[in-house]
């Protein structure tokens, strides 16, 4: 069986700096994946890319069989791979269930249509009750589901996640990643970005450590972390 | 609100101040002028207030459809069932023409509105050294001495006042029915953050352009109507930049978030200026009282007029 | 064209970028260190020149030596109008900030037409129509006079955002307000001072430019928009983009007002800054910051 | 509102019911804004016509009705002056307009006026267009501005007559609505007298500097250059001119170049001839009237559109008395059969003031020159103040 997503050389360079160089990895159908590594080594760029936000150098990504390097961001979306962000902005203005439904609209263009998605996503989120609240006014950790019901709207196959935990209490954490473990059983293949080790290897089979943009180790994410270059690799990011 | 209402309301309001005024041909005429300015405002607002693209050059739009009109008649008599419709379409090419052009390449915020300025003052100086189109002195229009329906030549002014006010109503009926559409959404998503936006499957350039042929399609209509009414056209009254800044201060001054926000700063700002010019013992005492105006609700209320009083209204 | 013609209007070009990048350098100093883009920009360059053409007329003082005199003036109108206007328009989005600045502008001109009326007023000096023959090519003294003091004072304002304490902090507030506050920099002392150098470069650029032109009430408003036109070409906030878009003004002016008729001739800047943004979105000297 | 209109209504009423009511007549003129300046003194004008006819025991005609002047500011803005000839003819019922300076605010507002069938007289716009539209209440007291290039013409032949030289003619024209109409007139109707124009340079009103119009036009060698300007823009010319040594003969056009801003300029503008439509030195005996009149109640003296306003004031109480009518309508009719060749109103440079069937005073222009710092008359010969100078 072809893997979900395919990536195969990837490469980005901005002017000289080498963000990413000749990345590969792939991630199968109804699997979470984790992409691990220290600060700078090039994860947000390997999401912008596999996004469609920024367009790789070179290399190939393929999702179900089909390549996307180089599409737009909004192609990308509709293929079935949705993102999301590090840094969670609301759409101002809008309230939660709006805010879902911009999302919504992707798939079902009539507004009675996409509300009625945006209602059932929040229902399968937990936010129901926050439907008519203003977004500007929701936590961190509100803000953090929001990020996904929007993400969850667009019916992806594959969703990739950003940093979802940074800035949560423990509680909001364990919620968080009960929610993420049930992705997969909603046929939905995760890859997330995340710096706690615990959580990943709780959640995640396989990892790919990225290190100054290059591929450090990839395979079974207990076999990974146990990996001494990672070990030192994280250990002298910890020290700085 | 719902849609229906919104634009019931506006009906119902543009309604009694009509009846009110239409004894009145002077008064008439500001009806008639706040009316046009408040078309083109909500139609400018559309694109800065509601999806993020502040344009200085929006005069263009507005001349392309006067000057049609204008060259139409002058030169080849055609009726406005022709020039209408000539410029509209015009207009809407040239945003097509400049939106893709600017989309394409990236142009944000001050760099969108000076780019769209550019395009405004290119036609500017263009107009202004081509012959057929009288060059700086503009073009004087016929007019007879009797009513010609067929050319909109009316002695007159409900005529113009029920033009115009079903070209702002149906600007008005057409803004909210999209903002309460999967487009409106999409614009208000894209003026907020176009990152995030495009991520959840909103293709930024097909949206934004779409909003930018909009507006001008109708910035090009109310230019139409502008040289029927006044039967003279020349660059600097609807190609100048002044008339795109006017835009942007009765958009700030009403309140740019909501669609019909920039009406209201239309309805404040023209015939208080009008009337403090027509009333005032110093001349030019209505551009101070404007100015000190304009400055101080830009700098109290920054979300505009309508905005402050929908928000008092909520709580 | 003739080959002098064209030199002549290389020369006249040049001559004129000088001028507007001391106009224009004010505008961007101002937008890099507050973010405000300010439309009263030139309503100060025309009290500067009123300011000049009155210490000639009234005191008999050369428009050269009333820069000195101007000057200060300007600097201290300009933290008046941080104090009075700008500092509450930082907390309101830009373009209201834009809407502030387009009233102040009109009640600028209005003011000084009621003050002194709607007549142009001449610094007439016998060198005014004095001219030096470089070669083929002429140039007005009083043009040459203000060239080379307004390239003095470019020069200087650049060293001085460049190798001072001044200049670093400057800088470090254009680049990140909250950056600058966490490391303890007065901010708000900052602005003031980019008010004050900002509105202060127009007390140089004033009394030299009403020695070459005229004063009237409207005289500012024909080089606003050319000073945002220059300082959206260079780049927004960029110093060196400033001199760089008012050379290409300048000289786009002045080349094609030689070929073609004046109208035509006026669009050619607007063409070439179509062009330039569509190469490079966000002025020459600034590099996009999307990715 | 409606109050208001209630006392609109009855002030007409009671008015009407009064004998003498005045002739209201409104007045168009940039008060504020950009030309300013240009404003008061057309305002001047009206009002000291105003003054006289009232004092002479009002119009006659209208059994000694006074004249009530309404002056609109235009802001020097095209629907400025279009709005407040709405509300003069709506509002305040005016019987006439006057004005409204420049062109481009001209136009729409005598539109207004010929939509609502109420006589507009063009007080100084050139544009030649105003009266080639058949337009049935619009005249005009000033010469279109093509038809400079006839009397310049003329004026040529004129100082060639008297042995000066001139062969080659240039032009340099302000590129807006002014500079275009003049300059088009020029460009066709000189070389059909045999002058030849040599070289046409054009800027924009407001340029800071115009070395290489000056260079272009210098290269050319023209002997005599023709400039269409507003003065501001003539200040920079002249300036780069000298600056390039070149001194050809100059001959300005309009009230721009008999204003006193120019004669700042001192020795520079010394000998420049100006095509002026009217000035204070005419040998016409309603000219010094007016010019006494005017200097005496002002301190200065009135130029060249203050005469037109004058005139313009005058002909319309004429013409109200003539026909015994205020009604607009009526009050056309008279213009039409007005012929003025004495009296206050004639004071301009032609035979009478009279509006031929498309609304147009036949007049000509006449040409001034700065002599001894001052502008004075020197053609046509049969009105001039002073001889022609040929020092050089």
């Amino acid at each position: 069986m072809t893997p979900l997503l395919e990536v195969q050389g990837l490469s980005k360079s901005f002017g000289g700096l080498h963000a990413l160089s000749d990345v590969s990895f792939d991630v199968a159908a109804g699997e979470i994946f984790a992409v691990i590594g220290p600060n700078g080594a090039g994860k947000t760029t390997l999401f912008n890319c596999l996004a469609g936000a920024a367009a790789p150098t070179s290399g190939t990504i393929r999702l179900g069989g089909e390549r996307i390097d180089g599409r737009a961001p909004h192609e990308i979306c509709h293929r079935g791979l949705a993102r999301t962000f590090q840094l969670v902005k609301p759409f101002r203005g809008m309230t939660v269930l709006e805010n879902v439904k911009v999302a919504a609209f992707s798939r079902h263009p009539s507004a009675k249509q996409a509300t009625t998605a945006a209602q059932a996503v929040l229902d399968r989120v937990g936010m129901a009750e926050l439907a008519a609240v203003d977004a500007e006014t929701l936590n961190v950790a509100q803000l953090r589901q929001l990020e996904i019901a929007r993400a969850l709207a667009t019916q992806p196959q594959l969703l990739l996640l950003d940093e979802m935990l940074a800035g949560l209490t423990a509680t909001e954490s364990a919620a968080m990643c009960e929610r993420i473990r049930q992705l997969p059983r909603e046929g939905i293949a995760v890859i997330v970005v995340e710096h706690s080790i615990p959580v990943v290897t709780s959640l995640c089979s396989r990892a790919v450590v990225l290190c100054f943009g290059k591929v450090l180790r990839r395979g079974a994410t207990r076999e990974v972390i146990a990996d001494p270059r990672v070990q030192e690799a994280y250990l002298g990011n910890a020290q700085t | 609100m719902s849609s229906f209402r919104t634009v019931t309301m506006v009906t119902a309001v543009l309604l009694v101040v009509f009846a009110a005024v239409s004894g009145n041909r002077y008064y008439l005429d500001i009806f008639i002028f706040t009316c046009f300015y408040g078309t083109l405002a909500v139609c400018w607002n559309m694109m800065a207030g509601l999806t993020g693209l502040m344009s200085l050059g929006h005069a263009l739009f507005v001349g392309l459809g006067a000057y049609s009109v204008a060259w139409g008649v002058s030169v080849h008599g055609w009726s406005p069932l022709v020039t209408w419709p000539m410029g509209m379409g015009l207009a809407v090419a040239a945003a097509f023409v400049i939106g893709m052009l600017c989309f394409r390449y990236g142009l944000r915020g001050y760099f969108f509105a000076i780019a769209t300025l550019a395009f405004g003052e290119v036609a500017f100086f263009m107009v202004s050294a081509t012959e057929t189109l009288g060059r700086s002195d503009g073009m004087i229009m016929p007019i007879s001495s009797t009513d010609i329906p067929g050319q909109l030549q009316f002695f007159e002014k409900w005529p113009y006042a029920l033009i115009i006010m079903t070209i702002l109503i149906g600007t008005i009926g057409v803004g909210e029915a999209l903002m309460r559409s999967r487009t409106g959404y999409y614009w208000r998503a894209l003026r907020d953050n176009e990152q995030a936006a495009e991520a959840l499957g909103v293709n930024a350039r097909a949206f934004k352009l779409r909003c930018f042929m909009l507006s001008a399609g109708i910035s090009a209509l109310c230019g139409a109507f502008y040289a029927n009414y006044v039967a003279f056209v020349d660059p600097r009254s609807v190609l100048g930049v002044e008339l795109s800044i006017q835009m942007l201060v009765y958009s700030i001054v009403g309140g740019m978030s909501l669609l019909w926000g920039p009406l209201v700063g239309a309805a404040v700002l023209v015939p208080f200026s009008i009337l403090l010019r027509d009333y005032s013992a110093m001349p030019g005492g209505d551009i101070v009282v404007y100015a000190v105006l304009l400055a101080v609700l830009a700098l109290l209320l920054p979300q505009g007029i309508a905005g402050w009083f929908v928000s008092k209204w909520r709580t | 064209m003739s080959l002098d013609i064209f030199l002549q209007a290389i020369v006249s070009g040049l001559a004129n970028a000088a001028m507007y990048a001391l106009i224009a350098v004010g505008l961007t100093l101002v937008f890099g260190v507050m973010r405000i883009i300010n439309f009263a920009h030139g309503e100060f360059l025309m009290i500067a020149m009123y300011a000049g053409y009155f210490a000639w007329s009234l005191l008999g003082i050369d428009p050269i030596v009333a820069i000195v005199l101007v000057t200060p003036v300007l600097m201290i109108l300009g933290t008046l109008l941080y104090s009075g206007v700008m500092r509450f328009a930082l907390r309101v989005p830009e373009i209201n900030q834009m809407a502030v600045t387009l009233g102040l502008s009109m009640l600028f001109q209005h003011l000084a037409l009621v003050a002194f009326t709607g007549d142009n007023m001449l610094v007439t000096q016998a060198r005014a129509v004095a001219g030096v023959e470089l070669g083929p090519v002429v140039v007005q003294v009083n043009q040459l006079i203000a060239c080379g003091i307004s390239m003095a004072l470019l020069a200087t304002l650049y060293l001085v955002l460049q190798r001072t304490d001044f200049g670093l902090i400057m800088r470090a507030v254009a680049q990140s307000r909250d950056g600058a506050a966490l490391s303890g920099i007065d901010v708000t002392g900052v602005y003031k001072w980019a008010m004050a150098v900002g509105i202060g470069t127009l007390g140089v650029a004033g009394p030299l430019l009403v020695s070459i032109l005229y004063v009237n009430p409207h005289v500012g408003a024909l080089f606003t928009l050319k000073a945002f036109v220059i300082v959206i070409l260079g780049g927004l906030g960029n110093f060196t983009g400033a001199l760089l878009g008012a050379l290409i003004v300048g000289l786009a002016e002045s080349i094609a007002g030689a070929w073609f008729s004046a109208s035509v001739a006026a669009a050619v800047p607007f063409v070439i800054l179509i062009l330039i943004l569509l190469t490079r979105p966000e002025g020459l000297m600034n590099r996009s910051r999307r990715a | 509102m409606l109050a208001q209109l209630a006392v609109a209504l009855a002030a007409a009423f009671f008015a009407s019911a009064h004998a003498a009511e005045p002739l209201k007549i409104g007045v168009l003129a940039p008060i504020t804004g950009a030309t300013a300046a240009d404003g008061a003194r057309l305002v001047k004008a009206h009002q000291l016509a105003v003054k006289e006819i009232n004092a002479g025991g009002g119009i006659a005609g209208l059994e000694g009705a006074k004249v009530e002047l309404l002056i609109a500011d235009t802001q020097s803005k095209p629907e400025v002056g279009r709005h407040a000839a709405e509300r003069l003819i709506a509002r305040d019922e005016v019987s006439a307009l006057l004005g409204a300076w420049a062109s481009a605010v001209t136009m729409p507002s005598m539109q207004v006026a010929e939509r609502y069938r109420t006589p507009f007289i063009v007080t100084s716009a050139v544009t030649d267009s105003i009266t080639e539209r058949n337009l049935q209440f619009v005249f005009r007291v000033s010469p279109k501005g093509s038809w400079a290039a006839r009397d310049v013409g003329s004026f040529i032949n004129y100082l060639r007559g008297k042995g000066v030289a001139i062969d080659k003619v240039a032009l340099a024209y302000e590129d807006g609505p002014f500079g275009q109409a003049v300059s088009k007139g020029y460009k066709k109707g000189l070389p059909a007298q045999g002058i030849h124009i040599v070289g046409e340079e054009t800027f924009r009103t407001g340029s800071p500097d115009m070395s290489t119009q000056a260079a272009k036009l210098k290269a050319t060698g023209a002997d005599l250059l023709l400039i269409v300007c507003y003065v501001d823009d003539e200040v920079v010319l002249l300036r780069a001119l000298a600056a390039q040594r070149y001194k050809p003969r100059v001959l300005g056009y309009g009230g721009g170049h008999v204003h006193p801003t120019l004669l700042q300029l001192g020795p520079m503008v010394e000998g420049a001839f100006g095509i002026v439509e009217w000035m204070p030195d005419l040998k016409k005996a309603a000219t010094e009237h007016f010019a006494e009149a005017y200097q005496a109640a002002y301190g200065e003296m009135p130029l060249s559109n203050a005469a037109q306003a004058y005139a313009a004031t005058w002909a319309i109480a004429l013409a109200a008395d003539a026909g015994r009518s205020r009604d607009p309508i009526k009050l056309r009719d008279s213009l039409r059969a007005l012929r003025l060749d004495s009296g206050p109103a004639s004071l301009l440079p032609n035979d009478a003031l009279a509006f031929d069937a498309a609304g147009q005073n036949n007049v000509g222009n006449v040409i001034s020159q700065v002599i001894g710092g001052r502008f004075v008359t020197i053609w046509p010969e049969a009105v001039a103040g002073q001889s022609l100078r040929l020092a050089h």
